[in-house]
């Protein structure tokens, strides 16, 4: 019989988490599925099987039950929003299969679930809310002349399960940081009006907003903003829409430039130097593929490099040890070769390396040497800022006077 | 009036249908089943009030209510589902009293009851998003594993006992639908539906009437959403609340067939089966032609059989019966003078 | 009593005027459905996916073909209004005589057709006119062009409803159509063709509102869920039909919305302002301006 | 003016008129008598196209009116004050008599029309703003008849004008047929108050189970014995 | 049994009943009679709780009803027709009687109300069989459904609106002698509303007659078709033929 692993990949193609970079996640992960397909991987040949969750729960968990009982899959991968990973996990653990995440970063997901079965080599939400806050943190000082006691901070989010977790981060960092917490609020991303949060946002004064959100809300937030004549020092996006810089620019055209985005780095932004000397020709595979399928993009989002990335570790680190290792694909052979997982910074394209929670901890499951970095978007060209490690140029901080945002 | 061949085949049908999960083992294929007969019984419970004109968009939010109220004593205070159900079920009876009433003492009828419920669904939905600290928000609510007693916690990993529970509650569905169907209350529920005043003088105490049957098909909307929940061990408030989800009830009714008691069923059927199929069929080659032929197939069903399959199925069975002049007294019921 | 006196401030004159500008979208949304749903009783539960075929329509025409914004406004009214009469002649005609939820629910596939339809034709991406307005300043309060644009289209819309509605032979046979649509035929009416005259219509009020939201939104297949129900609820406050009550309760809403999120969360001013709704259908059932029974 | 030859038509399966010859000269006022659900509304629906016969041919003076689009017989002249009235309950008296009045040819004498109606019915013009459906019985009557006369009719098919009037109505109705008739218009008249509609018209025909059973002037169908027996019930 | 004092119902602006009271006795017929939108219909409205009185007091039975919930006048013994027949047309004849025979007697039992059905069915002359639908009725049909409902509900008083609309000569005179059969043998007592005064006048014991809202005259037949308001409002030249038909009840009645 010939040996083979298939693979069952959900992310959502349609709906409006398709537009919020889901799709673009399951763009990287094809372009590496396809990579490894070609040679496949220690003898076995590599079958994908793909589903289209429709950015919805329910289908999600309908497409996961589909793939393992009845395609027979023999793990799970992909999924972009944290509503699906929650419940698709607790089923591939209660039928014992084996799931390899490479998005859905709310911490909720595995926050003491004790999966066994279930990986993620993505930062979590809230570690994305405490990055920027971090960053301002260490620079609150130096750019903005205040104590972090005097530094007004708004946090502002979408009130799905992203923006909920990322959120939470921003308050326990702004907490760790001392900083004076003017407003903090959710709103429905599908809400046809945000002018009266902008109005809030004109009385509370922020100097740093925190905001999360998906395409539609950010445009819509930032176009009010102006309107309505918002002032502020600086704007933290946190991936989702952020991510996604053609749409910022297309919807606020000039002032889509010094916005801070924080994000798995863009693989293609990733310090080669300090990387694995065997990704950069991975990066630029991924990255000339992508330009086949969608020529002429001016920055590639980040969640081209997230889906291919996460992929790549579990194909090219995971999938040969359990193989050569523990003797197949089953899923006690994948989730004793992913809990072998040891890869250092640099060895992956997003610079960060691999090592997963054990069995016992409250993530288990959860990558813990993952971390976002900070960019900001200057001139169409998006440069990391942080952390300093990777950091690709002085960030700029405050909004420089004369932009139609900045409070100098 | 059920004829004794009739109680044959109903017989027949529920035995091969219990037999059903031990000869047929398929996983996938017995959790579409189990779906399609917790959907269906919902689809039922939305169709005991909705054949009366009583057209609600408005049952989400009673399905939401179940599955919350019940997932979060549970979860919180470990109240075991066997009387959080109930509790659940009582809570979304009570709401549906709430609105219920003035809608029925005010004579809210027509589009307006379909929009008052449309805002109750979107109420329930915004209530539980914005109060994500209880409710997990839009990322969605598991109950917890059961440590203990799985029946304590009506929590079982076969699917087979889950089919089997999903059949007894969607019996228990067409049951209700039956005695309903043969109540006196049936009369008066198709009385006040065509005309109110004369339903009244005839003494039918109008609004008690219409409580009556909304609170049951609440209740019965709001046990679908606990065993969804239970089932599913999982429940996002796009699941349960907001158009979409009501939407797709009156829809299984009114395709399958609104005033047959398997019509909602025989509509879970083909709609889950239509929309597997189709995603299926489709997968990611054509993203999103699902959806689209899906839609298009709807609107067809509807247009070309309006009284829904099964309806018009029997329909067709049954000997014709004489030409109705229904067309001619709509026009005549909206003349009527102000007497 | 600081606290509460610290409420009254410009942000809540701000937040006013925000509310009636934002009333002002809603309204113009509401009038060509008041006209469909109130006037001649006919569902169309997928107008506000009309409304974002309309936004599409905008936004190739000035992107693709780089026309300007003034000349593919009319053909972007031209379009839906098209879209409204086939609509009508594909969906709703058949089922003038089946009951009313009928028509609702083949609305509501249309609905999902829209959707996918839009999804597979335009893909799943937001897009953006990119266009930006000036803004109006008023000391320190600032307010939209855009939203203004849609107050002003919203009322000369409403108002030229209104007279061609009640002034007008064809605006009073509108009217009638719903309450004996078999007698039309003796005052010399041909039904088919005012069915047709009123969905063109109410298609090319769905279109002027696309022209003017896709200023202020992005465009998605899924852009109708942020309107759709809340427009429903608006027509239904007014009075089903009514136009001058129909463009009051979207100000009413507008101002729940924006005060109520301005004391509160956002989100609680949605709750607020469904709760609202409720509560005025049990106050006045027959909506806003209607004599108490 | 209008003629009818072997006219037969009925509701899906269902055949209510048979093989109906029937005429109507100019200036004439004709009455049509039977017992209920004999087909008289069928007849007078038969005449103003609300429903097309399975057989035969109508003309209004000359016009083959089978051939007409319904909504295009009103402009022939033909108005038809239909059974139970159908006013429109949710329009104003006013919007009412407007839709009357709704064809081309009609729309620019609208003013003058206006004023006829309400000089024939002052009632309506006290009660212009009231909502049609809100108005008594024999104030939707006149609403209903004032309605058709705005299209400036020659023929008026009245069906059954005084059922559920007051006595004094019904002989303002009747009264009003005259005087609808001095105005030169030709009046096709469908009613159960045998005795009285003999008074007001010049001939009538006596139709029982879809088909005509007698026809004569009114005086001879007084004193026939068909009417008698059919009808009458003496 | 019934005592109806200063009954007023105004809609908006508008007075459709202003101030009027009256009584009916057990066992009478009281005809009301009146123009067009004199306010017949509405005082049936509020005698049945279909409208609420803007005020005034109804007693039936010594019990104040004004204003109640239409079912609990009913159930207390009022039955009513409507003016314009309004059917169930979904449901069967039977059905439609049966459910008024259910409802209107306050629920007892299936059996009972199906008794009712019957009774009233044959008591109006309708077919008794439970499948025949209401779609095969003509007017006169409906008519004696309207009646039949009203009847199943057991009622002491009957409130009976325009019964003879659209009906032939043959059947006015069935319909009559059938008020007169309701009243002399169920001893229910009625009140009519009609315009056909030929027949009216020849069943009713005393007759009452609105004019834009108000009572204008109210006594005996004969009196009352002699009333030169009555005459000058109503009756016009109907008058003889009323008075006629009256003296010929009185006859009747006193012979
Ligand atoms: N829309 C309809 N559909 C089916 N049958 C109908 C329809 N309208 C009338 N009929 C039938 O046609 C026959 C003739 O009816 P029509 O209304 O013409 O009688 P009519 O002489 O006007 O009676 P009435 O005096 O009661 O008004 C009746 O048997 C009636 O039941
Ligand atoms: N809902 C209503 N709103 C406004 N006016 C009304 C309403 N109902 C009735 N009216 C008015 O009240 C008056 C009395 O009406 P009602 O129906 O009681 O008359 P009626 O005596 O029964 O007349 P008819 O003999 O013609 O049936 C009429 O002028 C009518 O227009
Ligand atoms: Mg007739
Ligand atoms: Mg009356």
């Amino acid at each position: 019989q010939e040996k083979k692993i298939k693979i069952g990949v959900v992310f959502d193609l349609t709906g409006p988490l398709a537009g919020g970079g889901s799709e673009l996640g399951y763009i990287g992960a094809k372009i590496i599925l396809d990579h490894f397909a070609k040679t496949g991987v220690e003898g076995y040949k590599i079958e994908a099987v793909y589903a289209d969750a429709q950015s919805k729960p329910d289908i999600a968990i309908n497409e996961s039950v589909r793939l393992l009982e009845q395609e027979k899959v023999d793990m799970v991968l992909g999924f972009f929003s944290s509503a699906q990973c929650v419940p698709v996990a607790a089923r591939v653990e209660q039928l014992k299969k084996f799931m390899w995440m490479t998005t859905c970063i709310s911490s909720a997901v595995f926050n003491d679930k004790g999966y066994k079965y279930v990986f993620r080599p993505q930062a979590s939400g809230d570690q994305f809310g405490m990055m920027t806050m971090d960053f301002i943190a260490q620079n609150a000082k130096a750019k903005f002349d205040k104590e972090p006691k005097d530094l007004r901070v708004a946090i502002i989010h979408e009130d799905g399960a992203y923006g909920v977790d990322v959120s939470r981060g921003n308050e326990a960092g702004a907490k760790k940081a001392g900083f004076n917490v003017v407003m903090k609020e959710g709103y429905s991303a599908t809400a046809p009006d945000l002018s009266a949060l902008v109005t809030k946002l004109k009385r509370a004064k922020p100097d740093v907003i925190f905001h999360t959100g998906y395409n539609p809300d950010i445009t819509l937030l930032l176009r009010q903003a102006r309107e309505q004549g918002l002032k502020f020092g600086a704007l933290m996006g946190h991936g989702a829409g952020y991510g996604v810089y053609e749409k910022l620019k297309e919807g606020m055209g000039a002032d889509a430039t010094y916005i801070f985005n924080t994000d798995p780095i863009s693989i293609w932004l990733a310090n080669q130097k300090t990387m694995d000397p065997k990704l950069p020709p991975v990066i630029k595979m991924v990255g000339e593929e992508f330009d086949k399928i969608r020529p002429g993009v001016a920055i590639r989002s980040a969640h081209v490099g997230i889906g291919a990335s996460n992929t790549y570790v579990f194909m090219s680190d995971v999938l040969p040890r359990a193989i050569k290792k523990y003797g197949g694909v089953d899923p006690d052979a994948l989730r004793k070769a992913a809990l072998d997982t040891d890869i250092p910074e640099g060895g992956t394209m997003l610079g960060f390396g691999v090592k997963f929670y054990g069995e016992g901890t409250p993530m288990a499951g959860q990558n813990e040497r993952s971390f976002p970095v900070v960019i900001q978007y200057i001139d169409d060209k998006s440069s990391v800022v942080w952390p300093k490690s990777q950091s690709q140029r002085e960030a700029v901080l405050p909004l420089p006077k004369g932009t139609t945002y900045s409070n100098q | 009036m059920m004829g004794q061949g009739r109680l044959v085949a109903w017989a027949i049908g529920l035995a091969a249908l219990i037999a059903l999960p031990f000869v047929y083992r398929d996983p996938y294929h017995l959790h579409i089943l189990v779906l399609i007969l917790i959907w269906s019984f919902a689809y039922t419970s939305w169709s005991i009030m909705g054949r009366f004109g009583l057209v609600s968009l408005g049952h989400g939010g009673f399905m939401g209510i179940g599955a919350y109220v019940m997932a979060l004593l549970w979860n919180h205070l470990g109240v075991s589902p066997w009387i959080g159900i109930p509790v659940g079920m009582a809570a979304a009876g009570v709401l549906a009293l709430i609105v219920g009433y003035p809608c029925f003492r005010f004579r809210i009828t027509g589009h307006y009851f379909v929009l008052v419920t449309l805002a109750l669904s979107g109420i329930v939905l915004q209530v539980i998003t914005a109060t994500r600290d209880y409710t997990g928000g839009s990322l969605g609510y598991t109950p917890n594993r059961a440590s203990g007693n799985k029946l304590l916690a009506l929590q079982f990993d076969d699917k087979t006992t889950w089919y089997l529970i999903a059949l007894g509650v969607w019996l228990a569905g067409i049951v209700v639908w039956h005695l309903i169907d043969r109540s006196m209350s049936r009369y008066a529920l198709e009385a006040i539906s065509e005309d109110e005043d004369a339903a009244a003088a005839a003494g039918v105490n109008v609004t008690a009437e219409k409580l009556k049957i909304t609170l049951i098909s609440a209740l019965m909307t709001a046990l679908a959403g606990s065993i969804y929940v239970q089932y599913q061990m999982f429940i996002t408030p796009d699941t349960v609340s907001g158009i979409a989800v009501s939407l797709q009830m009156v829809f299984a009714a009114i395709v399958g067939g609104l005033f047959v008691s398997l019509g909602p069923t025989v509509g879970a059927v083909i709609t889950i089966l239509l929309a597997e199929t189709l995603r299926i069929g489709f997968g990611t080659k054509a993203v999103g032609w699902d959806n689209l032929v899906y839609g298009v197939l709807l609107v067809l069903f509807i247009i070309f059989l309006p009284k829904g399959i099964l309806g018009s199925v029997l329909d067709r069975l049954k000997p014709q019966r004489k030409v109705s002049r229904a067309h001619e007294q709509e026009a005549i019921q909206i003349a009527r003078p102000g007497t | 009593m600081q606290a509460f006196l610290g409420i009254f401030d410009i942000y809540l004159l701000e937040a006013v005027i925000n509310g009636i500008l934002l009333g002002g979208v809603l309204a113009l949304l509401a009038l060509g459905l008041n006209l469909i749903f109130g006037v001649i009783d006919v569902t169309w539960i997928c107008y506000a996916e009309l409304v974002m075929i309309g936004m599409y329509a905008m936004y190739f025409i000035v992107q693709y073909y780089g026309l300007s914004y003034f000349i593919a406004a009319p053909f972007t009214i031209l379009l839906v209004a098209i879209l409204g009469a086939a609509l009508h002649y594909l969906v709703i005609a058949p089922l003038l005589t089946a009951p009313p939820i009928n028509q609702l629910l083949a609305t509501g596939g249309v609905l999902f057709v829209l959707q996918s339809f839009a999804t597979v034709a335009f893909g799943i991406d937001f897009r953006n006119l990119g266009i930006r307005l000036p803004v109006l300043a008023f000391g320190d309060m600032n307010f939209s062009y855009a939203r203004l644009l849609s107050f002003l289209a919203a009322l000369v819309g409403m108002i030229a409803v209104y007279l061609f509605m009640t002034r007008t032979f064809t605006g009073t046979a509108i009217r009638a159509i719903s309450q004996d649509r078999q007698i039309m035929a003796l005052m010399g009416v041909d039904t088919k063709r005012m069915y047709l005259i009123t969905s063109a219509l109410g298609g090319a009020l769905a279109g002027l509102a696309a022209c003017l939201l896709v200023l202020q939104y992005d465009v998605h297949p899924f852009v109708g869920l942020s309107f759709g129900p809340i427009t429903f609820l608006i027509c239904v406050l007014g009075g089903l039909g009514n136009f001058i009550g129909g463009f009051i309760a979207a100000f009413l809403f507008a101002e729940i919305i924006s005060l109520g999120g301005l004391v509160s969360d956002l989100e609680w001013g949605y709750v607020l302002a469904f709760a609202f709704f409720i509560v005025m259908m049990f106050i006045r059932p027959a909506g806003l301006l209607a004599r108490r029974r | 003016m209008l003629e009818l030859r072997s006219v037969s038509a009925g509701y899906g399966t269902f055949q209510a008129l048979f093989d109906v010859n029937l005429d109507v000269k100019a200036g004439e006022a004709v009455g049509v008598i039977g017992p209920n659900g004999a087909g008289k509304t069928t007849l007078m629906r038969v005449i103003s196209g609300l429903i097309r016969p399975t057989r035969g041919s109508i003309r209004m003076e000359g016009v083959d009116v089978v051939a007409t689009p319904p909504h295009k017989i009103v402009s022939l002249g033909i108005a038809h004050v239909p059974e139970n009235r159908r006013l429109f309950p949710q329009l104003t008296v006013d919007d009412n008599l407007k839709m009357g009045a709704f064809m081309k040819e009609a729309r620019g004498h609208y003013a003058e029309r206006l004023d006829v109606v309400f000089d024939l019915f002052p009632r309506l013009k006290e009660r212009r703003h009231q909502m049609a459906g809100t108005m008594s019985g024999g104030e939707q009557q006149m609403c209903a008849i004032g309605r058709a006369l705005m299209s400036n009719p020659k023929l008026l098919l009245l069906d059954e004008p005084s059922a559920g009037l007051a006595p004094v109505v019904v002989q303002q109705v009747f009264e009003l047929v005259k005087r609808i008739r001095a105005r030169g218009l030709t009046v096709l008249i469908v009613e159960q108050n045998v005795q009285q509609v003999l008074k007001v018209v010049d001939r009538a025909y006596l139709i029982e189970a879809g088909a005509i059973r007698a026809s004569g002037t009114s005086a001879e169908m007084l004193a026939s014995d068909t009417v008698k027996e059919a009808y009458l019930g003496v | 049994m019934l005592e109806v004092s200063g009954l007023v119902k105004r809609f908006g602006g508008f007075t459709a009943v202003n101030n009027v009271s009256f009584r009916v006795d057990q066992g009478e017929i009281l005809g009301l009679i009146g123009p067009n939108g004199s306010g017949k219909s509405t005082i049936f409205n509020m005698l049945s709780g279909t409208l609420a009185p803007t005020s005034g007091s109804i007693l039936f039975g010594g019990a104040e009803i004004a204003g109640l919930a239409p079912h609990r006048i009913i159930n207390s013994g009022i039955g009513r027709t409507f003016q314009i027949p309004r059917p169930f047309r979904r449901l069967t004849i039977f059905e439609n009687v049966a459910l008024a025979g259910f409802y209107g007697q306050g629920r007892h039992s299936r059996a009972r109300a199906e008794e009712a059905a019957e009774r009233s069915l044959a008591m109006v002359g309708l077919p008794t069989d439970r499948h025949a639908s209401v779609d095969g009725l003509g007017a006169a049909g409906l008519k004696k459904l309207e009646l039949a409902k009203a009847l199943a509900t057991a009622p002491k008083l009957l409130l009976a609106d325009e019964s003879l609309g659209g009906l032939d000569e043959t059947e006015m005179d069935q319909a009559a002698d059938m008020l007169r059969n309701i009243r002399d043998e169920l001893g229910i007592t009625i009140i009519w509303v009609e315009h056909i005064m030929g027949v009216l006048m020849r069943v009713v014991d005393r007759v009452m007659v609105l004019d834009h809202g108000e009572k204008i005259s109210e006594g005996l037949p004969s009196a009352v078709a002699g009333d030169p308001r009555v005459i000058e409002v109503y009756l016009g030249t109907d008058a003889e033929t009323t008075q006629a038909a009256a003296a010929e009840a009185r006859r009747r009645s006193g012979g």
